[in-house]
């Protein structure tokens, strides 16, 4: 240890300790939560106006591409979204570019219909098209022509004629309002171009947060109406709903980790800088 | 009965998986290969299965005969395992690909050119004459950064003499804007382990007394594997 | 016709004809009326096609693993292929069994696949603290740019700061509405010229790389 | 009807000219005038990174980012790094380094199988082509686990990291950095580029990285058609600047746009 100063040594710290401090925090956070009050962003606001100007009855394309890493914090988001929009009587059309919402589909189905007020109906309330493969193209060929790309069937294989909420709907143009869930695949952009652009659907996206910067740039030309943007998005739309729950609960925990995180930043820095004035390198 | 083993088995793979945090060990590959088989086949399934309704099931329909087209395409991607027949995916793959840069070319001139650099720099979307002030000097730093880091993106200039100042702000300006990411990439990831530890491991209660003893047990089995030098801790 | 006539020319041509009638259509009605409806149905295929190229990916995997088991390669390694083996057969079973949105293959979906990828997928979480407290150093001022940015972003998203300290909200606001709009603009412009470039350059067959 | 679709002539013409200007710049090559294209200093990055590999005999690690190419969304992404990979591979048989490129691109992974081989060859070292060791594929999830206790076990001198990359940069980077590999990264996934810049010792950012494919290219032509992107750009800038003075002006210059 001939030659490092204290600072150096600080500095080389064993990553497995930060990972372990980390642990730590975010498992005591969520055991024992404490309650703080916080201002609604503006992201916030703007989606929550959204969707409630989506006018009653309407159909809605909703593009469900969660997947089960973004699950934590885009559920709440997500089902509020269809709730909101099942109390207005509106009808949804689902289907998803990613292979995981397979499984969560019938999940944040069976959790809308305990909030909502009414029974849903498959069929006349809502409709599960399935999964369609092939992204970009997937998409194209999809908002273009539905029944040619589903085969006219469901999820289940029935077919869609027989089914009231598809009258009238076979393509991108049909939906005037749109939702793309687009998970941390940061695929906005692309619903944006082959959706919003081409068919001049309103469209909004719930995302996780670090597509958010490089969305501000839609929301600013008003290509993309409104963003529900990570666990953030989440608790400020349960919290303009009023029915906190998951979303609020986490959100602390991540506030105290990231003041872990500030710490780190700031000591590894001073630690660097102390280093570096006193000769080391 | 099946909830609760399941509970069980979800807070188990995840603290497995943790250890990969502490370096290269058994205990960690165990379940990573667990993870691996079961995320293989159930996209595998997935999307073969996709395959299977929409091409092979569509194909015997009456009248709907061309789907035969794909699906012997799609068997032709396969053809790249073995050797000799590897030129035979070409031709799915030279269908995807076409199909897939002309959708995106075609597309990407208006959304990402046209309607987001030049129609969202000039007025009305940027109002400059006839608004606030503070709203008109925003207006304009969002027209010169643009403009500087469109130039970063320059190749076909050396940039020496003044032009290396448009240069420097032009990556500045994008430094500010990953800055941003960052941020929020961060808080997410935090909120990604904080989801993920609410929805696996410590919820139910009940169930948590069982979750904290497998992490002593993994614990120790861990300190006992370093120990005996199976894997090595630095 | 020659081995190369069919074994690259062709694939090529399809490639450059297939991309330039989808972008001709897209603008001249003419001929979208003429080739709209067989590109629409090619695109219709190649979801299809997509589908099917999924697979290979888990076929690659099997092959590797399969090897590993037979030449007992890369010791000890080799005995986790089998744990690999048993998990995707299982897998697949379940799926056989009761279909993809059945009780088995949600139970398999739920409690392994879920949790496992969810915290794989947080790991990342760890890796940034490290890297906050090892890599990110105020050095230059490109470097300082980069994390006074980020972390202003980061305590504005935190209810913990945001709660006694609102004014960082509208501080970032202005930093999310003003200068990372100018930068990603250009960034998300440049990208799509270079996008453009690049899909010109397979179209008039100068990449040969992309089909391998 | 109309001849063109309406709203889309602008479109139509901002695609005709980048397109009229990048054929123009490949026909110029091709007669023998090739475009002063700036050098990328990345491109010297990639000898030090090598020479750093022979200097400590350990393995240089390629690591192409993910993403499958069914999807258009990232494909330029994932196109661009095999020129890229084409070059490294040849450069370190030819210094005798050894390369390993763990890819979890299922499509990608026999282009790259080849592409690498052909790089063996054209360094006239085919034997040390090893088709187990050199190119493994993994699939996406599985790849963090296997760099991360590869870096922990293997310790490679060097690593490059280009291509469509998401979430797993931070991990990958922070992995080998820790290791003590010196690195370069580039992606052009909006999300994940700032730690590509801000954990790597050299970055590509965005569309750099595309440039490099072409710059590296062995067909001198390819780097000239940057030229004619950057008139697209020259073009951008231009009507937006007038446009600017135009509307301050008071005429409804983005009117004149959506036509």
């Amino acid at each position: 240890m001939s030659g490092k100063t204290i600072w150096r040594r600080a500095l080389d710290l064993d990553h497995r300790i930060i990972a372990t401090g980390i642990f730590l925090i975010i498992t005591y956070m969520i055991l024992s939560p404490i309650e703080i009050p916080f201002p609604v962003s503006s992201y916030g606001q703007q989606y929550y106006d959204f969707v409630t100007e989506v006018p009653a009855g309407t159909t809605v394309g909703f593009m469900m591409g969660d997947t089960v890493a973004t699950k934590p914090q885009l559920k709440p988001s997500t089902t509020i979204t269809m709730w909101m929009l099942y109390e207005k009587n509106c009808k949804i059309v689902y289907w998803y570019d990613k292979v995981e919402a397979v499984g969560l589909m019938n999940e944040y189905i069976a959790v809308v219909d305990e909030m909502s007020s009414r029974e849903l109906v498959y069929g006349v309330d809502y409709i599960d098209l399935g999964f369609i493969a092939g992204t970009e193209t997937g998409a194209v060929a999809f908002l273009e022509n539905i029944r040619g790309v589903t085969g006219g069937v469901d999820v289940n294989g029935d077919p869609i004629d027989s089914f009231p909420i598809m009258e009238g709907v076979n393509g991108g143009g049909d939906f005037a309002y749109g939702i793309a869930n687009c998970g941390c695949e940061c695929t906005e952009p692309m619903y944006i171009r082959q959706w919003g652009m081409p068919y001049g659907t309103e469209l909004a996206t719930i995302n996780c947060a670090m597509d958010l910067p490089a969305i501000t740039l839609y929301l600013a030309t008003g290509q993309l109406r409104a963003t529900a943007n990570g666990l953030l998005g989440s608790a400020e739309f349960e919290y303009l709903t009023g029915r906190l729950g998951l979303a609020f609960g986490q959100i602390l925990a991540v506030s105290f980790a990231g003041l872990y995180f500030v710490i780190l930043v700031v000591l590894g820095n001073v630690f660097y800088f102390i280093d570096r004035s006193q000769g080391g390198n | 009965m099946a909830v609760t083993i399941g509970m069980l088995v979800a807070s188990w793979m995840c603290v497995m998986l943790y250890t990969i945090l502490y370096g290269d060990q058994p205990i960690s590959r165990f379940a990573e290969h667990i993870y691996m088989g079961t995320t293989a086949g159930y996209y595998a399934y997935v999307n073969l299965r996709f395959y299977w309704d929409k091409g092979i099931v569509q194909m015997m329909e009456p009248g709907k005969i061309h789907f035969i087209i794909p699906v012997i395409l799609g068997i032709c991607v396969y053809a790249r395992l073995y050797t000799p027949t590897r030129w035979v995916y070409r031709y799915p793959m030279a269908i995807l690909m076409g199909s897939m840069l002309g959708v995106s070319i075609r597309t990407t001139v208006f959304s990402q050119i046209i309607d987001q650099f030049i129609l969202g720099n000039l007025p009305p979307l940027a109002p400059i004459v006839g608004v606030p002030a503070g709203m008109a000097i925003n207006n304009l730093i969002i027209i010169f950064g643009s403009i500087c880091a469109t130039v970063f993106f320059v190749f076909s200039h050396d940039f020496a003499g003044p032009t290396r100042y448009i240069h420097r702000i032009g990556r500045l300006f994008l430094l500010c804007s990953f800055g941003a990411t960052y941020g929020n990439t961060t808080s997410y990831r935090y909120e990604l382990m904080a989801g993920t530890m609410i929805s696996n491991m410590l919820r139910p209660v009940e169930l948590l007394p069982y979750t904290l003893g497998f992490i002593v047990v993994v614990a120790i089995a861990l300190v006992v594997i370093f120990k005996m030098g199976i894997a090595s801790w630095d | 016709m020659s081995d190369e006539m069919y074994k690259s020319t062709i694939p090529f041509w399809i490639i450059t004809i297939l991309g330039a009638l989808t972008i001709v259509e897209y603008f001249f009605p003419f001929i979208g009326n003429i080739v709209g409806g067989p590109l629409e149905m090619l695109r219709t295929y190649s979801t299809i096609l997509a589908g099917a190229a999924y697979g290979i990916g888990t076929a690659l995997l099997v092959a590797n693993h399969g090897r590993r088991i037979v030449r007992r390669t890369m010791a000890p390694h080799w005995a986790f292929s089998i744990v690999f083996f048993v998990s995707i057969i299982v897998t697949v079973g379940v799926m056989l069994i009761g279909g993809q949105t059945g009780p088995q293959a949600q139970w398999v979906f739920d409690y392994i696949l879920a949790p496992s990828g969810q915290c794989l997928y947080s790991t990342t979480a760890f890796f940034i603290s490290t890297a906050g407290y090892r890599i990110f150093r105020f050095r230059n001022l490109d470097a300082t740019v980069l994390l006074c940015s980020g972390l202003l972003i980061l305590v504005s998203v935190l209810p913990l700061f945001t709660g006694p300290f609102p004014f960082f909200v509208p501080m970032a606001m202005w930093l999310n509405n003003v200068p990372v709009v100018a930068g990603y603009r250009a960034f998300v412009m440049g990208t799509s010229f270079g996008s453009i470039g690049l899909g010109l350059r397979i179209m008039l067959q100068k990449h040969p790389e992309a089909l391998g | 009807m109309s001849l063109i679709t309406s709203g889309r002539v602008v479109g139509l013409g901002v695609l005709a000219v980048i397109c009229g200007a990048i054929y123009y710049y490949m026909y110029q090559a091709q007669q023998g005038n090739l475009a002063n294209i700036r050098r990328l200093p990345q491109v010297d990055a990639i000898d030090e990174l090598i020479a750093r590999c022979v200097e400590m005999n350990r393995e240089l690690w390629f690591i192409p980012g993910g993403g499958v190419m069914t999807n258009a969304f990232v494909l330029p992404g994932i196109l661009s790094v095999f020129g890229i990979l084409s070059y490294v591979t040849q450069r370190c048989a030819e210094f005798g380094a050894k390369i390993h490129c763990p890819t979890r691109n299922p499509i990608g992974y026999n282009i790259q199988y080849e592409i690498m081989r052909e790089a063996y060859e054209a360094a006239g070292k085919p034997e040390e082509f090893d088709p187990l060791e050199t190119i493994v594929y993994f699939p996406g999830g599985a790849m963090r686990p296997y760099i991360v206790q590869g870096a922990h076990s293997r310790k490679p001198a060097a690593a490059i990291l280009l291509g469509a990359y998401y979430h797993q940069t931070i991990i990958f980077c922070e992995a080998l950095q820790r290791c003590g590999a010196m690195t370069l990264g580039g992606t052009d996934t909006t999300h994940n580029i700032p730690f590509m810049v801000a954990a790597n010792n050299y970055s590509l950012i965005g569309e750099e990285m595309y440039a490099m494919s072409a710059y590296l290219s062995k067909d001198p032509v390819l780097g000239s058609t940057l030229a004619g992107q950057d008139i697209g750009k020259y073009l951008a800038i231009a009507i937006t600047i007038l446009g600017v003075l135009l509307s301050a002006a008071g005429m409804p210059f983005a009117d004149w746009l959506v036509i």
